[in-house]
């Protein structure tokens, strides 16, 4: 690991520039991320860098530059296409599930598709119930998406640059709380595969899988519990399609206790999913329920204390580790 | 909010005071609530409408009890000028229980279906679509009412504008497009995100009947929008109005807006609407100094008094917005 | 019951025609749904019955379709929007997701959005990967929206006979194979109320959780097992959100075995997130994993073959039981 | 495929039988391929592209090596006419390994990226952003390329219409949009799903250069794209190219397409696009009959042969669809 410090949106800004550096068919649009240097400042300086056929800014069309990012994609080049909240992806859905995902099937596996769709969810700061949402598990479920969700300024780097050199389409997901956190991050090349986990923390009472911005929350639990002499485990596994089973039922079998913690709804998220396989492939294995902490099913309200109380907190996090160490058989049998 | 003559060449007292209380009242409103934002008091985000203020006082005034309204991320205007109650609308914006939304909301989300105001909006676009709906909605019932969309130049690229307005014109709902063209998207000026910079050609082009107005002449906007409203009770909707304006400031109240041109800033705020329709009000239907400074002074007070309600209301408590949730 | 037995598609016409009968403010537009009576002839003769006003035909514009119909739900009134291909709802998910699902928080609870999207779904007949997907899971992560998944001609007429005089947004999520599909339907009012599973078949050993055109695919493979002697209890939830989980959970507790079958590929699918329930609140009464048989996580393909290939058949569902059974705590141990 | 001499007034031979090989082609590809489906060896959906020849015909004729094409659902012509092996056409509508796709993919998605033919698309409106993006690569790339997605009468009511022309029009991209406008949308008349029939209109108000042709003449046709061509190679795109036309059929195989009224249909059958580029080539490119009966009798034998090509072919198995899923 490099000794230097960059913040998350420098490291994702490092990705881009390296990738345009090195690969003329790299290019990004988004809606002010030309002159303006993108909203979270990821893009500043590219433009001049790059000139504006490769860094350009565009309308308010969210289903028309998805569209135009997927074509140019399996025209062979590679674009990143910005949106500026993962919400507004759903203008262009149609293009994400029935074209980017599905091309490469249509086509007898002949096509590809090098999409990078960057764009950023979460809750926080009061922007309410159509700029908060954590919507990676609508792209999870559609084959042939690849979704990523970096919790580290080294990871925001490495899995870009990985993003932008495979072939299929990506969902990179950002977190907006993330941006301005620092981390230490390898300079120039740094690239991080696609479906490996990180043990953010060694631990063998409990295995904690947390991803983006819950990886530090679940990490800040941990040390809480720590102080009681609760040894967690906490698993960030980077890339949610390809999940890294391995290592979360590796972890699993050592520590016999699973917490799956997601910024988004419990309805249907990728927890459930990571859950269902966990039972599944590790049934006999575990002492307790999986247990999945999550945020309420309901939208993100305006007022902050109630936009707090619907998503995980630390203590939620807590809560849920002590359920799960604590509902263990003779914990049944004694009620 | 009963319907009101059309202004024309003599337009009557009531309806110069009525446009000009209610931009004044925009005006007042946004300049208090940035106050509010600088001091932290209000979180998220907060586009001001400061320069505009023509198109909503002057629209609104033309419409009538039962007609709807639907509007952008933009919206303190439009809502005010639907008549709305500033205290609510600063309890909202302050995350109370008594606003609008009980603080679920915010400024891009308040609403009052209750008098047919569909809202404030987050996403850029989607007024257009849920206004097509409620003239829908009209029609099904046989109802007369008009409704209003006020969308911008930046929603005029999207998607949502071709597909509704050209529903709203095969089924000649009674729906009148206002797009409030003040040139910029963000720092995105509107020259870079189109080549016509006329968006009213976009209704001519599917049949519809459009016009262009100065957006910051608040008399110009009401008569366009009244003829527009009589064409739709005739059956004859949709209708599309392209209003041209300009912010004052930023995009929002963090913006420092550094990319708009100071002699087109100052060119607009020469025509500034809320002087226009104050001086409309003196030179029209003469009125004294002092009866201008006491309508003035009244919703000075107006907005002081909801401050002040807003800021001792109490919010929503957890318990309360979970056993909502637990039913959502 | 009644004894009369009409198609499924009829239940349908039955329901709309029934209720825009009773109550003017229901209306129905869709693409060829007026002159040509529908794609599946569920609208034929309402055009005639109730005229172009509350029977519309629409160009194709499915975002714009779905917009005004929450625009005319936000209003008040009770649009029915039938859009032919849940995959093409796609185009439409910003207005289900970003307005339909969460305009009743953003107004404090004061606006409610009583629209109902009539769409259909599943693979058959080689109409390939973009006409051919069961969505569902998208749907049903979004808090705010119904989803209803009648898998009988009567539960259609029921369910959407509810889900016309209720007040929040409901993804009514038909089945191509089912339109033609007869079963009996009561006359008149008939309405089966949201959140209330029906139980298929009674058994004993294992319960199988199946929804819309799976149902019956699941009793086929109860019924080939019953030869074996192996009751199978089987439960179709009938709406997914809100999901009857007395009603899942009673039968685990008595089954002790779990097998939920969807048509959608596996990833993050419904099914996940039944089983993490099964298993978080069930856990010490399962004798064995929760089973999902799904479909695979691929696009569907055009090739008939491949196509059955790619979703779950009776035998996968035969296997399925049969796994949910073998692997118990002695099976394992024997392993 | 090497680029082509504009028709003009005096067309070559080599162009016109160019032309009319293309047109004859498809006309044999959509009978024989409805033969097999009316056997029940094709299933899923069969959109003909009978009546619309000429389009497909005279268009991809103006294009060069190096160009894209996007297309539609009704997308067998555009294939033929981009140079497509009709009988990895026929083994992909037969589920043939053989196919284009292998068989995954089926009528609404052969594709073949590998000469820039980016494919028919099941989503109706699809293929215009997908077009752009091809235009949008070709810039960044520096490449001349110009990239024509044909489109729909339907598909131009759609979002994606506006905002992939809008984008193209401000990124002056090499982008022609040709829509085929047959008049229907399935069965729902154009008069009903927007209220002015004339689309071209909808690129000249958003500043796009926009054209209407006869879409039966596959002459008029070929001028109008050559020049687009030319304009865009020139820096000056997008084009908008508005080609009316009829299908002489329903919309799919199994549609009678009843509501198509008798006259219409029967006005272009007679100015069927096959038989105008069969007598363009003989007028003006004097050629013997016994000659254009030697161009049909082997087109019909490179149809008899792929079919019987395909019909040997086999299927990709479930064990190798399986291995394939498992990466996807
Ligand atoms: C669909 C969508 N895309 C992007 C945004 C982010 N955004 C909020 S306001 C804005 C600019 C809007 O410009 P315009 O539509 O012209 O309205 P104005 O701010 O000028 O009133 C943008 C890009 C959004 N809210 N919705
Ligand atoms: C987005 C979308 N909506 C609906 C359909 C179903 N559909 C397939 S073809 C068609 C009619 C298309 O008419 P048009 O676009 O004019 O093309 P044409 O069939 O006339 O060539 C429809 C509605 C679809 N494939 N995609
Ligand atoms: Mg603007
Ligand atoms: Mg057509």
């Amino acid at each position: 690991m490099a000794d230097r410090e960059i913040m998350y949106r420098e490291a994702l800004r490092e990705a881009i520039d390296e990738e345009m550096g090195a690969n003329p068919e790299v290019f990004i649009i988004g809606e002010g991320i030309a002159e303006r240097g993108g909203s979270y400042k990821v893009t500043e300086g590219l433009l001049a860098k790059y000139g504006p056929k490769r860094v350009r800014d565009t309308p308010i069309a969210e289903a028309g530059m998805i569209g135009v990012g997927v074509g140019a994609a399996i025209a062979g080049t590679r674009p990143i296409v910005e949106i500026l909240y993962v919400d507004f992806a759903m203008l262009g859905m149609d293009m994400i599930v029935n074209q980017a995902a599905k091309f490469r099937l249509m086509t007898g596996g002949e096509g590809r598709v090098p999409f990078v769709m960057r764009t950023q969810g979460g809750a926080g700061g009061g922007v309410a119930a159509q700029h908060s949402q954590s919507l990676e598990a609508l792209f999870y479920h559609i084959p042939g998406l690849r979704v990523v969700m970096p919790s580290t300024p080294a990871d925001a780097k490495g899995l870009l640059k990985h993003a932008l050199r495979q072939s299929d389409p990506v969902m990179f997901l950002e977190h907006k709380h993330l941006y301005m956190t620092k981390g230490p991050v390898p300079e120039g090349e740094h690239v991080v595969a696609f479906g490996k986990g990180a043990i953010r923390r060694q631990g063998k009472d409990v295995t904690v899988i947390a991803w983006s911005n819950m990886v530090q929350r679940a990490l800040d639990a941990a040390e809480d519990l720590a102080a009681e002499g609760i040894d967690v485990e906490v698993i960030d596994p980077r890339t949610l399609v390809p999940l890294d089973e391995d290592m979360i039922l590796a972890s699993v079998a050592k520590t016999r206790r699973a917490v799956i913690v997601q910024e988004a709804p419990r309805r249907g998220g990728v927890a459930s999913d990571i859950a269902s396989i966990i039972q599944d492939k590790a049934f006999f294995e575990l002492d307790a329920p999986v247990t999945i902490v999550a945020g309420l099913n309901v939208p993100i309200p305006f007022n902050l204390t109630l936009e707090a109380a619907s998503v995980p907190q630390k203590d939620d996090v807590v809560g849920g580790i002590r359920r799960a160490l604590h509902i263990g058989p003779l914990a049944a049998a004694a009620e | 909010m009963t319907k009101q003559k059309k202004a024309g060449n003599a337009p009557s007292r009531e309806l110069l005071e009525k446009i000009f209380r209610t931009a004044y009242k925009i005006r007042v409103f946004e300049t208090e609530g940035i106050k509010l934002y600088r001091q932290g008091l209000i979180r998220g985000y907060f586009h001001p409408y400061l320069g505009q203020e023509g198109i909503a006082s002057g629209a609104c005034a033309a419409l009538k009890e039962g007609d709807y309204i639907a509007s952008t991320h933009r919206g303190h205007g439009h809502c005010i000028a639907w008549g709305a109650d500033v205290k609510r609308m600063v309890a909202e914006l302050l995350q109370k229980e008594t606003g609008y939304c009980k603080g679920y909301g915010g400024s891009m989300h308040i609403a009052d279906i209750s008098v047919g105001n569909l809202g404030a909006n987050g996403i850029v676009g989607a007024g257009t679509p849920l206004g097509v709906g409620a003239a829908l909605a009209a029609q099904v019932r046989g109802s007369d009412a008009v409704t209003v969309t006020f969308t911008t130049d930046g929603a005029s690229n999207n998607g949502t504008f071709l597909e509704s307005l050209n529903l709203a014109a095969i089924w000649n709902l009674s729906f009148i497009l206002i797009v409030e063209n003040n040139q910029y998207a963000v720092s995105t000026p509107i020259e870079e995100a189109t080549r016509d910079v006329d968006l009213y050609k976009r209704g001519l082009a599917i049949g519809v009947e459009s016009h262009q107005v100065d957006g910051n002449d608040p008399l110009a906007v009401h008569n366009v929008v009244f003829d527009a409203a009589e064409t739709c009770r005739a059956g004859k909707g949709p209708v599309l109005i392209e209003a041209k304006t300009f912010r004052h400031m930023g995009h929002h109240v963090n913006d420092p807006g550094k990319y708009m041109p100071e002699d087109k800033l100052a060119y607009y705020k020469q025509r500034d609407p809320v002087d226009r329709a104050r001086a409309a009000l003196k030179e029209m239907a003469p009125i004294s100094d002092d009866d201008i400074k006491a309508i003035e002074d009244e919703i000075a007070a107006e907005m002081a008094e909801a401050i002040e309600f807003s800021t001792k209301s109490g919010e929503v408590s957890p318990e309360e917005f979970r056993a909502f949730a637990a039913n959502y």
